[in-house]
């Protein structure tokens, strides 16, 4: 199959409207979260007009159509991250937050004897360029547990800086947490000597994948990481269903998170045994047409291939930095070149703004985000209160890319204009 | 463009030349306030005698409309006893949320009433108010510390 | 308007398929999901089609329609359920299970001096006709804080025996946490006197309104709780979406639950502070699309009267009992009478075991639950290791019963072959 | 019908008359498993004489499937040897997971390829294992506790 923006943008509905008074919508804010094809949406839809049932839990045929859906979906997201293990490495949850929570508290669910308890001296590493997600979850288990939490500082430009990699990792590091890619920087980060550190000492690793599932070619075995999350959202798939996947191994050992329906062995008043993975970890009745919806999702990336979408990425971006770099009054944040890098490209304009900036741009139909983009560690590293950021994906082109730029162009004669 | 009537020229020359910015040592109290959407924060500091505002000063980043909103305000409100400020600040919190159906009260509001059309920008309307619930909240702390 | 079920059955598509070879799905498992009216499927796809975005985030117009929408939704839960102190006391989670869970951790994380810490000393108090949703969190919750659980048994008829209520609810009491409908039996519990009771010692009442919210009027200030919540998808809403009301004060002094994007103030690498309710509690990108659809759903909802449902279930209900208590081989489990229960009906078939009746039922299109409906004390109270659990809703009416009623008595024949 | 491809007569007539219920208080290992779904319990005694099954006794409640899916086991595994089980168990674990598509082998499984037709209903193939599974976690029991 041949990668044609055109083509693709007509899977999207959302690109049949205009936006701010008849403009062309030029949407560049897919790392906030993604557009969604026909097909995620019918697949959504379909659920609910003819095969709605409660999974696992009914004895009639609606109810078995629906698990058969919600199983298969499970299967899907395996193959699509290459879980070794298969379809019982893949929970569902809501979002990439809860997958990342859902791990700090089980953690703190451990006892003593089990390899995720904590305890005063053990150790948390995480990076300064953290989602909030993958930050705040921490701090509170250390708050919770006694633990101490470290993180890699960060170069100048933005990259992880390793050079006192075991200092940071040391032996008694329990969990190392960190991010595939930049949210704000579009740094790709290096995982290799990370995780061979980590494992070295025993540590797991854990992979926030939310902006690099979407958009590159990512396979769990191969990274060799032990927990991986993302987000549905931005993976062309519905609101309100995220993936955490782990080895099985460890799943096994982890106690579980939320409890209630579904996710017990037996319950008598006092007590209660768990269910095997991944039951142990899905309490209630799951968010099944969302989990249908991603599957579509994955099908249609896996059409149009991994290796091609990432292709077309770099490409795009590389456009954008050298038409961003070109302008003296632009200062990106973060590699200035497509090398090791994705699509999430921040920057600020000289004596404007970026909330004054995004407003500007969003009269011309370009819709970006602006502010600390939910790493404000990052931003306080980098000196930036805020910054705007473009973030591309499959349906953006070159015409987006000069949209955006001859907007930030107009933007600064209408600022200037004093 | 309808974005004219978020950006008005006395906007943006507050903007540009904000009033009463930086810091005075000498203050009845002095608050914090951050805007968690988008990383926007100020200080402010306020200084009464008696029930009248002495000054207002403070210090901050954030775009245009946050910056110009609270110069603006420091004009209106310094020299102002506070029973009249909870007029003004009650006015113009009225206006914010006005949805751009009301255009200010002008014998009340002054030069402020350039952000009437902020009202139209729900997203920006924390930004027209973080100053002003500075504000608010520093003069509470303010009458507590007598 | 008129309460009308062929008119009703109008609106939800799946009443167009048939199941088991062409038979009429006769659809009588409400109780574990709902069906959805195409108005809800609808606003959910729109939500995608027209106005995807992140809440909250973006600097641009689809940001903001995409908000406005979400935080329409909110006022609409708020109104359906009387929300005393309107939008900002609703919170939106994945399903009533996280809900309850939200609730759990959050007062796990109180520290001593917040009127949540618990302690060794304090007591919760459940009852013994409880989902495992309402009773496992709190088995867990008292095993991280060495508080003690203790429950109010129950009457043969499977109604709550409140004759020692002041030591079962003691002075140490800080949390009371019962279901208004057991989806079960279907008694419909008194909550004035215990309400009351927890009030005078202090605690908080918790109130599990999944099986009543969808089903008559709830309204959350007149019946003086301090929690309600409540699942989406069992009220014509979409899966991956449920509800947490709480008093505003009482949300302000609970600590948050999940960490991350949005429910944050401030973040620095060590530190952070948390956003005002209800942000405090949604943390990452929201279910946007499902609490647009449950919006949908609830004005489905309101436009019919709550009024009408309750009458319309009550009278079903009644005809059902009826039938079912003039067959001498079966035993319901529960109220036998339509006076203070809704419409979850269980029984027991002689010398049939549910399963084996559950596929019977659904060789002839009707669609039942079996088991111990993830109430496993309850089942075991009553000495019934499964039951079959008929649920009944707005788009069921007397021929559904009769079908239920003639199919079982096939079975009968069926089973009885030999 | 298609349900009599599940109800066959032989299952209800284990069903109705099941084989070796009630524990021998003799045994080499004792298990007790539960279908979390839907609540059937089993508990099921082994006794084995070195590799040799010497008894296998059983109680239970549950559905026709699951009781007589284990009555039928037992008849079958009593007197075998442990390797022979395990063909047998395979086999059986083989049919379940066949989704309608295997008859079963009737060399082996003997009248136990009545419960081809469970396994055209995915929701009913963990009641026909429920006893099968329980003799297997016996089995590595009564190994281990030699
Ligand atoms: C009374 C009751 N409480 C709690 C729940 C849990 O709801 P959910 O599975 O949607 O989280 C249910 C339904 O399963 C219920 O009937
Ligand atoms: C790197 C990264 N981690 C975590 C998240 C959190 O994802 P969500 O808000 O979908 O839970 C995001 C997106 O917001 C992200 O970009």
């Amino acid at each position: 199959m041949s990668f044609s923006v055109p083509e693709i943008r007509k899977d999207f509905p959302i690109f049949s409207r205009s936006v701010s008074d008849g403009k062309k919508l030029v949407y560049l804010d897919s790392g906030a979260t993604s557009q969604k094809p026909a097909s995620v949406i019918e697949a959504e839809s379909d659920f609910y007009r003819f095969h709605n049932a409660a999974a696992h839990r009914g004895a009639h045929q609606l109810a078995q159509e629906a698990t058969d859906l919600y199983e298969n979906a499970r299967a899907e997201v395996a193959s699509f991250i290459g879980a070794p293990g298969g379809p019982d490495e893949v929970i569902f949850t809501k979002n990439a937050t809860e997958s990342l929570n859902l791990l700090a508290y089980a953690m703190g669910n451990a006892q003593p004897g089990n390899r995720f308890a904590l305890s005063a001296g053990d150790r948390i590493v995480v990076t300064e360029m953290e989602h909030h997600a993958n930050l705040v979850p921490w701090q509170e288990l250390t708050r919770r547990t006694g633990a101490q939490l470290a993180w890699f500082g960060l170069t100048d430009e933005g990259r992880l800086d390793l050079s006192d990699i075991n200092s940071v990792i040391t032996t008694n590091t329990k969990v190392v947490a960190l991010t595939h890619q930049s949210n704000v920087l579009g740094t790709i980060n290096p995982l290799a000597a990370i995780v061979a550190r980590a494992h070295e000492v025993g540590a797991v690793v854990i992979l926030d994948a939310c902006q690099s599932v979407p958009h590159m070619p990512v396979a769990a075995a191969d990274l060799d990481v032990d927990f991986l999350v993302f987000s549905g959202h931005k993976a062309l798939g519905p609101t309100g269903v995220g993936v955490l996947w782990g080895r099985k191994e460890l799943l096994e050992e982890l106690p579980p998170f939320l409890f209630g329906g579904s996710m017990i062995k037996t319950v008598t008043m006092t007590s209660a045994t768990w269910a095997d993975v991944p039951a142990k970890f899905e309490a209630g009745v799951p968010n099944m047409a969302q989990a249908v919806g991603l599957a579509a999702a994955l099908k249609y990336l896996t059409n149009l291939g991994m290796d091609s979408v990432h292709s077309h990425e770099v490409a795009l971006t590389g456009y954008l930095l050298n038409k961003l770099n070109a302008i003296e009054t632009i200062k990106i944040v973060g590699p200035t070149t497509a090398q090791s890098r994705g699509g999430s490209i921040s920057f600020i304009v000289e004596d404007i703004h970026p909330h004054d900036l995004g407003q500007f741009l969003d009269s011309q139909g370009v819709a970006v985000r602006t502010g600390h983009h939910c790493a404000w560690p990052l931003a306080r590293r980098l000196g930036i209160p805020a910054s705007t950021r473009a973030s591309i994906y499959i349906y953006n082109d070159e015409n987006d890319c000069d949209v955006l730029v001859d907007s930030i162009v107009q933007g600064q004669k209408y600022f200037g204009r004093f | 463009m309808e974005l004219d009537s978020l950006y008005q020229e006395v906007i943006l020359d507050h903007y540009k030349h904000p009033a009463h910015k930086g810091l005075n040592p000498i203050f009845s109290a002095q608050v914090h306030h951050v805007n968690t959407s988008c990383g926007d924060e100020i200080t402010l500091n306020i200084e009464l005698v008696g029930q009248r505002i002495n000054s207002i000063t403070w210090d901050g980043q954030g775009c245009s409309i946050s910056q110009a909103s609270v110069s603006m305000m420091s004009d209106l409100l310094i020299g102002k006893r506070l029973e009249e400020a909870d007029v003004i600040v009650k006015s113009f919190s009225e206006l914010m949320a006005s949805k751009g159906t009301s255009a200010g009260d002008p014998e009340i509001l002054e030069d402020a009433v350039a952000f009437a059309g902020v009202s139209k920008f729900p997203g920006r309307v924390k930004c027209a108010l973080l100053g002003w619930m500075a504000f608010k909240d520093a003069a509470i702390q303010a009458q507590t510390n007598e």
